[in-house]
């Protein structure tokens, strides 16, 4: 009864419906162009984040030669949303002297530069939730402000180790940032314009829509190489992970935080590394340019399928350097940052200034890929130096 | 080249003859060692070239102009340039009078050097003799070729100085350091009569140069004429008052009779200064000068200025004749026989004879330069002794210098057919034309002249040798035994640099009256200076009571000094008895420098201490008295104005700006946000006074 | 799109006013930092994005992160804010003035007949034409900015340093 | 958009009068800090104004407004490190303590 009451009642609203939707109004159109891309990048990356979480733990352990999760769900595929649910669950627990606000803000903080992040993030041909044109430039500034949750998070919770782990994650951020906007640069001066989009058109043609990829360029490799180091120190992981090195200062600068809070700047860095990891296949690895992408329908979805793999690619990569690299000395960590990482981008600028100016092929390779590893072997060869030097131990005074 | 231009050639390279004894007198100043052969022989090589030089000009004038006219070329140049009118320039005149007197000067200078190379043998300060001696004969030429009064009157001044420095040359000698002042001063005072002219001479004429041949800017003495017109001083034409004005310089140098008293004095000096200066050129510059500017002294025909010319040499003739027969020093005698020579050159100028002066000019020159050189010798030989009554029977001992002494006195006292007799001659034929009392005065004066050199002759030559007798008197008992033994050498001959050159200058003394005679081409002499001159007759009463006087004057001496010599250098003079006080009043130079001595010289000091007092006490006492006004005013100042008001006010004027300082430091809070607040203050004002405008 | 604007001023003018009126510091910066997002909403608003993005990049980037610390190294580790009174000297003097001044703008501005003026037309910027530009004819300002930058990073360092050298 | 000029130069200028409050008032340096930055924001916020609503054409506001902010980022940094430095030498931030320079 209930069902025919609203079946009859149906055609009763359908017209206006039928109406509405033929001609909405003007807002309802705004509205509606807003909530696509926002439902998209939500509904997506989040899930992508749960698996991720899922993946890193299962091949952690393989690699540790021991089996990651597999109670909850057939291989441990629940396991995300168990963890989800005990975190919801958990109480909450906020320190006494804590500043309340700020320890509240912060993993709010947290969480929105990684989303921001996504929206310049071209998922397939013509798929890109936000077409900005200083796309690239929206991202590193909104990256920047996730510096400012690290260290709310660390202020916060009164906690001497969580402000030391936050005060190293934001020299860690800061210092590592520069070299990556600079590896950056030297993409968007062959591309010529800051927008995710050029850039991935840039990289489309060639054999099988790969050779155009700017990863197969010497500065371009070398670009690829700079700006996921960067990514990586950004989002603090593995080989950087200093601010929650857990053998030395607990978990950093989200010690004090637990159960929800604590997802939330979980969910944070983790979507923090997958939006880099998009960035990055976007500028080096042809974002969503594969053989087989192109306009159209079907040329759309393979594109898609392109840029979820190459995705897929570089996480595993970031898992697998997480279990293999043994954690940075953080003095190491600043000194690679500022000796060499900074000076190659640089470099790789001037790479790309040869590469731009000298037509002839050929030339432009040798030159460019000579130039590049003469610098490398400089400026390894100046950083070695420091790093055998014998340790000295200061004892507090 | 014709002859005018080799004229023309000549006077432009008449500088060189003062320049080579110029420049050997600078060499041997800036020597730092004295080397005695090395100045020497410069100098005697100076005065060689210049005197070549001197020969070859004079040989040139010799054949006068082309018709005959007198050789006159002149070469002038500006030496200083006030505005484009007023100038002060200088040249060189080549005429007979500059060649002669240039010859003249040269040769005899060669001769004299060559005996002071002996005189001067063990003198130590030999090169600054040398250099004074060149630096002397550069002057000398320098006067003698000037053709502007400017010029001459610089190179007067510098042979006043040498002589200055010459007759002092032993300045260890009081006598010589006075003597040397005395002489300076005496030339000064002529030279201020000098000067005068010269002013006035510029002042009338507008120029200085003699001749320039210029019709346009005519020579001073070219305007002669004309400024005879003008009118001068003391009732005479400008002409004459500037040619009394020049005498009185020409009377200072010359040594005439108010101002000879320097001369004797400067026998001080070593004794072929005495020849060189005072006798032959020096002393000569003044007739010379005159001679030079004869038409000044001819312009105005009947000007009292000849005459007064004419009287003062008489005068001086007679006057240092008489002196010269009462003198003991061997070296005074010359001295005032060449003042009395001098004057009766000036005589001869003043008789209106150019000729006659110049002539006796030149002759006395080479005879009174040979007499001197004697005298030179005499002293070496007698080792330094002066004085006439300690010598005695040089004869044997210096046979070469007794027969050219000889012959130098045979000429000076005038006798017949020696030069000197021929000039002598001339200047009295030329007075007795003018005046006869003082052609007699001046045979008078020849008469003395033969007997005082005849008396030298026998003091000095004849009898026995004196030289030890005052010493074998009383200076017996304080001599050591060694020193006794031989106590005085024999006097001895000079060696041959000493002999030759008055050798040379005898020959001359004797040969040089002929050219004046009318047999020599009829007075070659006289067709050579002034041809236009008139010659005065020659009368036979002139000539013949020359010659008697001169015989009369040897006669004389012969009988008072030849027959019986004197014994012993202590015996009278055998003149003395017989003049007596007169005797004694020659020998004191009639008391001249004692009248001097109470008249000028008193009057100066008096006049000295008076200016002195005057200075003490009125210019002193004003100024202490304008001080101390001014420092009265100063206090009064100091205390009313500096005290009060200044200090006072500006104090007050600190304390109200501290006191504002305070207030303004209070300002600088050093709170940075106070300053930020008044930055803002203001920034709201201004946009108040938006509203507003 | 009017109602943008004004949210975004009542956004900047709150952050502003709380940047400095809290009592706590951190709560200063963060104010601070909304009203810098406020400002570069402003310049999104304006179509001035690159701006924008900029004033991001630099202010909330930097600026803030660099108060934070500055705010760190200068107050005892914990923090707390204390009793203190909070305003200076002769706060209201300076209030005063302020308050003055806003007084003279707002009077001005509402008399100004310029202020009426509705935008001519569309401002759009492209970033490459900013690149070119300061590449181009503002390439002496750009040189000397890069300069001065410099200076200011060596200065700061040196004027901060200086207490490590001493202390070894 | 029918916002007329006035109304965002009446902002800014609210804006650079908060900002003077903060810095005149403030006994804290850094606040001093904070409030000077509001300022400077408050004048960039005029040069966009104007280039949006006048001067559009040409790029000189906004090549001016860049060069503003990073003149400001480079004030604030160094004004930060004197903070610092003085703070040192003080033990404190109140700008009230800072008078060593008094007159």
């Amino acid at each position: 009864m209930f069902l025919s009451y609203l079946l009859g009642w149906l055609p009763r609203i359908g017209k206006p419906i039928a109406a509405f939707l033929s001609n909405p109004p003007e807002w309802v159109l705004v509205a509606l162009a807003i909530a696509i891309p926002i439902g998209f990048v939500m509904a997506v990356f989040p899930g992508i984040f749960a698996y991720t979480t899922l993946v890193e733990r299962k091949a952690l352990g393989r690699i540790q030669n021991r089996i990651g999760p597999n109670r909850v769900g057939r291989w441990g595929i629940l396991q995300p949303i168990a963890d989800g649910v005990k975190l919801l669950t958990k109480e909450d627990i906020v320190p006494r002297r804590a500043d309340k606000f700020v320890h509240f803000l912060a993993p709010v903080i947290a969480v929105i530069p990684s989303v921001l992040l996504f929206s310049v993030v071209p998922v397939g041909m013509g798929l890109v939730p936000v077409d900005l044109n200083i796309g690239i430039l929206f991202a590193f500034a909104v990256s920047t402000a996730s510096v400012l949750a690290l260290f709310m998070g660390g202020w916060a919770s009164r906690n001497k180790f969580s402000l030391l782990g936050a005060m190293r994650a934001v020299a860690q951020v800061v210092s590592y940032e520069v070299p990556m906007v600079l590896a950056a640069v030297a993409v968007v001066m062959v591309v010529g314009s800051l927008s995710t989009v050029r850039i991935a058109q840039a990289q489309s043609g060639g054999i099988l829509n790969i050779t155009n990829w700017f990863v197969f360029r010497p500065w371009g490799l070398v670009g690829f190489v700079l700006f996921t180091i960067g990514a990586m120190a950004e989002s603090a992981r593995t080989p950087f992970d200093i601010p929650e090195a857990e053998s030395e200062i607990i978990a950093g600068y989200h010690t004090e935080y637990s159960g929800f809070k604590f997802a939330l700047f979980q969910l944070g860095e983790y979507l923090a590394s997958i939006a880099m990891a998009g960035i990055t296949v976007t500028m080096f690895l042809g974002g969503y340019n594969g053989p087989g992408s192109g306009p159209g329908f079907l040329g759309g979805l393979i594109s898609m399928f392109w840029f979820f793999a190459k995705l897929a690619f570089m996480i595993v990569i970031t898992i697998w350097i997480r279990g293999t690299w043994p954690r940075v000395r953080v003095d190491q960590l600043m000194g690679f940052a500022w000796k060499v990482l900074l000076p190659m981008s640089i470099v790789n600028i001037v790479a790309v200034g040869f590469w731009h100016y000298l037509t002839i092929r050929p030339i432009a390779w040798l030159l460019t890929t000579s130039w590049l590893v003469a610098w490398f072997i400089v400026l390894s060869k100046l950083a070695a130096t420091e790093k055998f030097a014998p340790r000295t131990y200061r004892y507090a005074s | 080249m014709d002859h005018a231009d080799y004229l023309q050639h000549l006077t432009r390279q008449q500088w060189l003859i003062p320049l080579f004894p110029l420049v050997a007198a600078a060499i041997q100043s800036l020597l730092k060692r004295p080397a005695r052969k090395l100045s020497a022989a410069l100098t005697i090589i100076a005065m060689g070239l210049s005197c070549i030089f001197a020969v070859r000009a004079f040989l040139a004038t010799i054949g006068g102009g082309e018709h005959h006219e007198v050789v006159r070329t002149v070469f002038n140049f500006t030496w200083f340039k006030f505005s484009d009118t007023a100038s002060l320039d200088l040249g060189f005149i080549l005429d007979p009078l500059t060649a002669g007197m240039a010859a003249m000067v040269t040769f005899v200078g060669f001769w004299i050097f060559v005996n002071a190379t002996g005189y001067m043998h063990d003198d130590e300060n030999f090169t600054r003799f040398f250099c004074f001696l060149s630096l002397f004969a550069a002057s000398m030429l320098g006067l003698v070729i000037s053709n502007n009064l400017l010029m001459l009157f610089m190179c007067w001044e510098l042979v006043g100085l040498c002589s200055y420095l010459l007759i002092g040359f032993w300045y260890f000698k009081p006598s010589a350091a006075a003597a040397m002042k005395k002489a300076f001063i005496a030339t000064r005072i002529g030279d201020v009569g000098f000067f005068l002219g010269i002013l006035m001479l510029y002042w009338k004429s507008g120029t200085l140069n003699l001749y320039t041949h210029d019709p346009i800017h005519p020579g001073a003495l070219e305007q002669a004429g004309a400024l005879a017109q003008l009118t001068g001083w003391w009732g005479l034409s400008a002409a004459s008052t500037i040619a009394f004005l020049l005498f009185i310089g020409a009377m200072g140098k010359s040594a005439q009779f108010p101002l000879h008293v320097w001369l004797p004095d400067a026998m001080e000096g070593p004794t072929p200064v005495s020849a060189l200066i005072h006798a032959a050129t020096m002393v000569a510059a003044g007739v010379f000068m005159i001679g030079r500017m004869y038409p000044l002294f001819t312009a105005e025909p009947g000007a009292w200025v000849m005459d007064f010319v004419m009287w003062i040499g008489c005068i001086t003739a007679v006057f240092s004749a008489t002196i010269a027969v009462a003198q003991f020093d061997i070296k005074r005698v010359l001295a005032y026989s060449t003042c009395s020579q001098l004057g009766f050159m000036v005589m001869g100028l003043g008789a209106h004879s150019l000729v006659a002066g110049q002539f006796h000019l030149l002759t006395h020159a080479f005879f009174k330069a040979l007499l001197f050189l004697g005298a030179g010798c005499v002293i070496v030989g007698t080792h330094h002794e002066q004085d006439m009554r300690k010598m005695g029977g040089l004869r044997k001992y210096m046979p070469i210098t007794f027969l050219c002494y000889v012959i130098g006195t045979l000429a000076l006292s005038g006798f017949p057919l020696t030069a000197g007799f021929f000039s002598k001659d001339e200047i009295l034929l030329a007075t007795y034309h003018h005046s006869k009392l003082a052609w007699i005065l001046g045979t008078f004066a020849a008469f003395l002249t033969a007997f005082y050199m005849t008396r030298q002759i026998f003091m000095v030559f004849f009898g026995r040798w004196r030289g030890g007798d005052e010493d074998r008197g009383h200076g017996q008992e304080h001599k050591s035994h060694d020193e006794r033994g031989h106590e005085h050498h024999e006097p001895h001959e000079v060696p041959w640099n000493m002999w030759l050159p008055f050798a040379m200058l005898s020959v001359f003394a004797l040969l040089m009256g002929w050219l004046g005679t009318p047999w020599f081409h009829d007075n070659l002499f006289h067709h050579y200076i002034a041809p236009e001159e008139v010659a005065s007759e020659s009368s036979n009463l002139v000539m013949g009571l020359s010659i008697a006087v001169a015989l009369f004057g040897i006669l004389l001496g012969w009988l008072i000094y030849g027959r019986k010599t004197m014994e012993h250098a202590t015996d009278p003079d055998p003149l003395a008895p017989t003049l007596g006080g007169l005797f004694v009043f020659l020998n004191h130079k009639w008391y001249i420098d004692e009248l001097y001595e109470a008249t000028v010289y008193r009057f100066t000091a008096t006049c000295g201490m008076f200016f002195r007092l005057f200075d003490k006490l009125v210019v002193d006492g004003i100024l202490h008295a304008i001080a101390w006004v001014v420092w009265a005013i100063s206090q009064v100042f100091r205390w009313v104005g500096d005290e009060f008001f200044i200090n006072g006010g500006f104090d007050s004027g600190c304390e109200s700006v501290r006191l504002g300082g305070k207030v303004l430091a209070k300002l600088q809070s050093g709170r940075m946000q106070n300053y930020f607040r008044v930055l803002s203050l203001g920034a709201a004002i201004l946009l108040l006074m938006y509203f507003f405008t | 799109m009017d109602t943008i604007f004004w949210i975004l001023s009542i956004i900047t003018i709150i952050g502003a006013v709380m940047a400095i009126t809290l009592r706590n510091l951190i709560h200063c910066v963060l104010s601070l930092i909304l009203f810098f997002l406020g400002i570069a909403g402003h310049y999104f608003l304006l179509r001035a994005d690159f701006l924008g993005a900029v004033q991001v990049l630099i202010y909330i980037g930097a600026v803030a992160v660099l108060m934070l610390f500055a705010i760190m190294l200068t107050r005892h580790v914990t923090g707390d804010e204390g009793p203190r009174e909070v305003l200076g000297g002769k706060w209201w003097a300076g209030m005063g003035t302020a308050v003055i001044i806003a007084g003279l703008l707002w009077a001005i501005i509402r008399k100004d007949q310029i202020a009426q003026a509705l935008p001519a037309g569309v401002a759009k910027t492209s970033v490459a034409e900013i690149g070119k530009a300061l590449v181009g004819d503002w390439v002496v300002p750009f040189e000397a900015m890069a300069v001065l930058l410099t200076a200011a990073l060596i200065g700061a360092v040196v004027i901060a340093l200086e207490e490590v050298i001493r202390k070894r | 958009m029918s916002i007329p000029l006035g109304y965002y130069l009446m902002l800014s200028a609210f804006l650079f009068a908060i900002g003077l409050c903060g810095a005149l008032s403030r006994k804290n340096a850094i606040i001093v800090l904070i409030g000077i930055e509001i300022m400077f924001n408050a004048g960039i916020l005029n040069f966009v104004v104007f280039w949006h609503y006048k001067y559009f054409a040409v790029l000189t506001a906004q090549m001016f407004a860049i060069f503003a902010i990073s003149i400001a980022a480079a004030e604030s940094a160094v004004g930060l490190a004197l903070v610092i430095a003085v703070y040192r030498y003080y033990r404190s931030v109140d700008v009230d303590q800072m008078t060593s320079l008094k007159g």
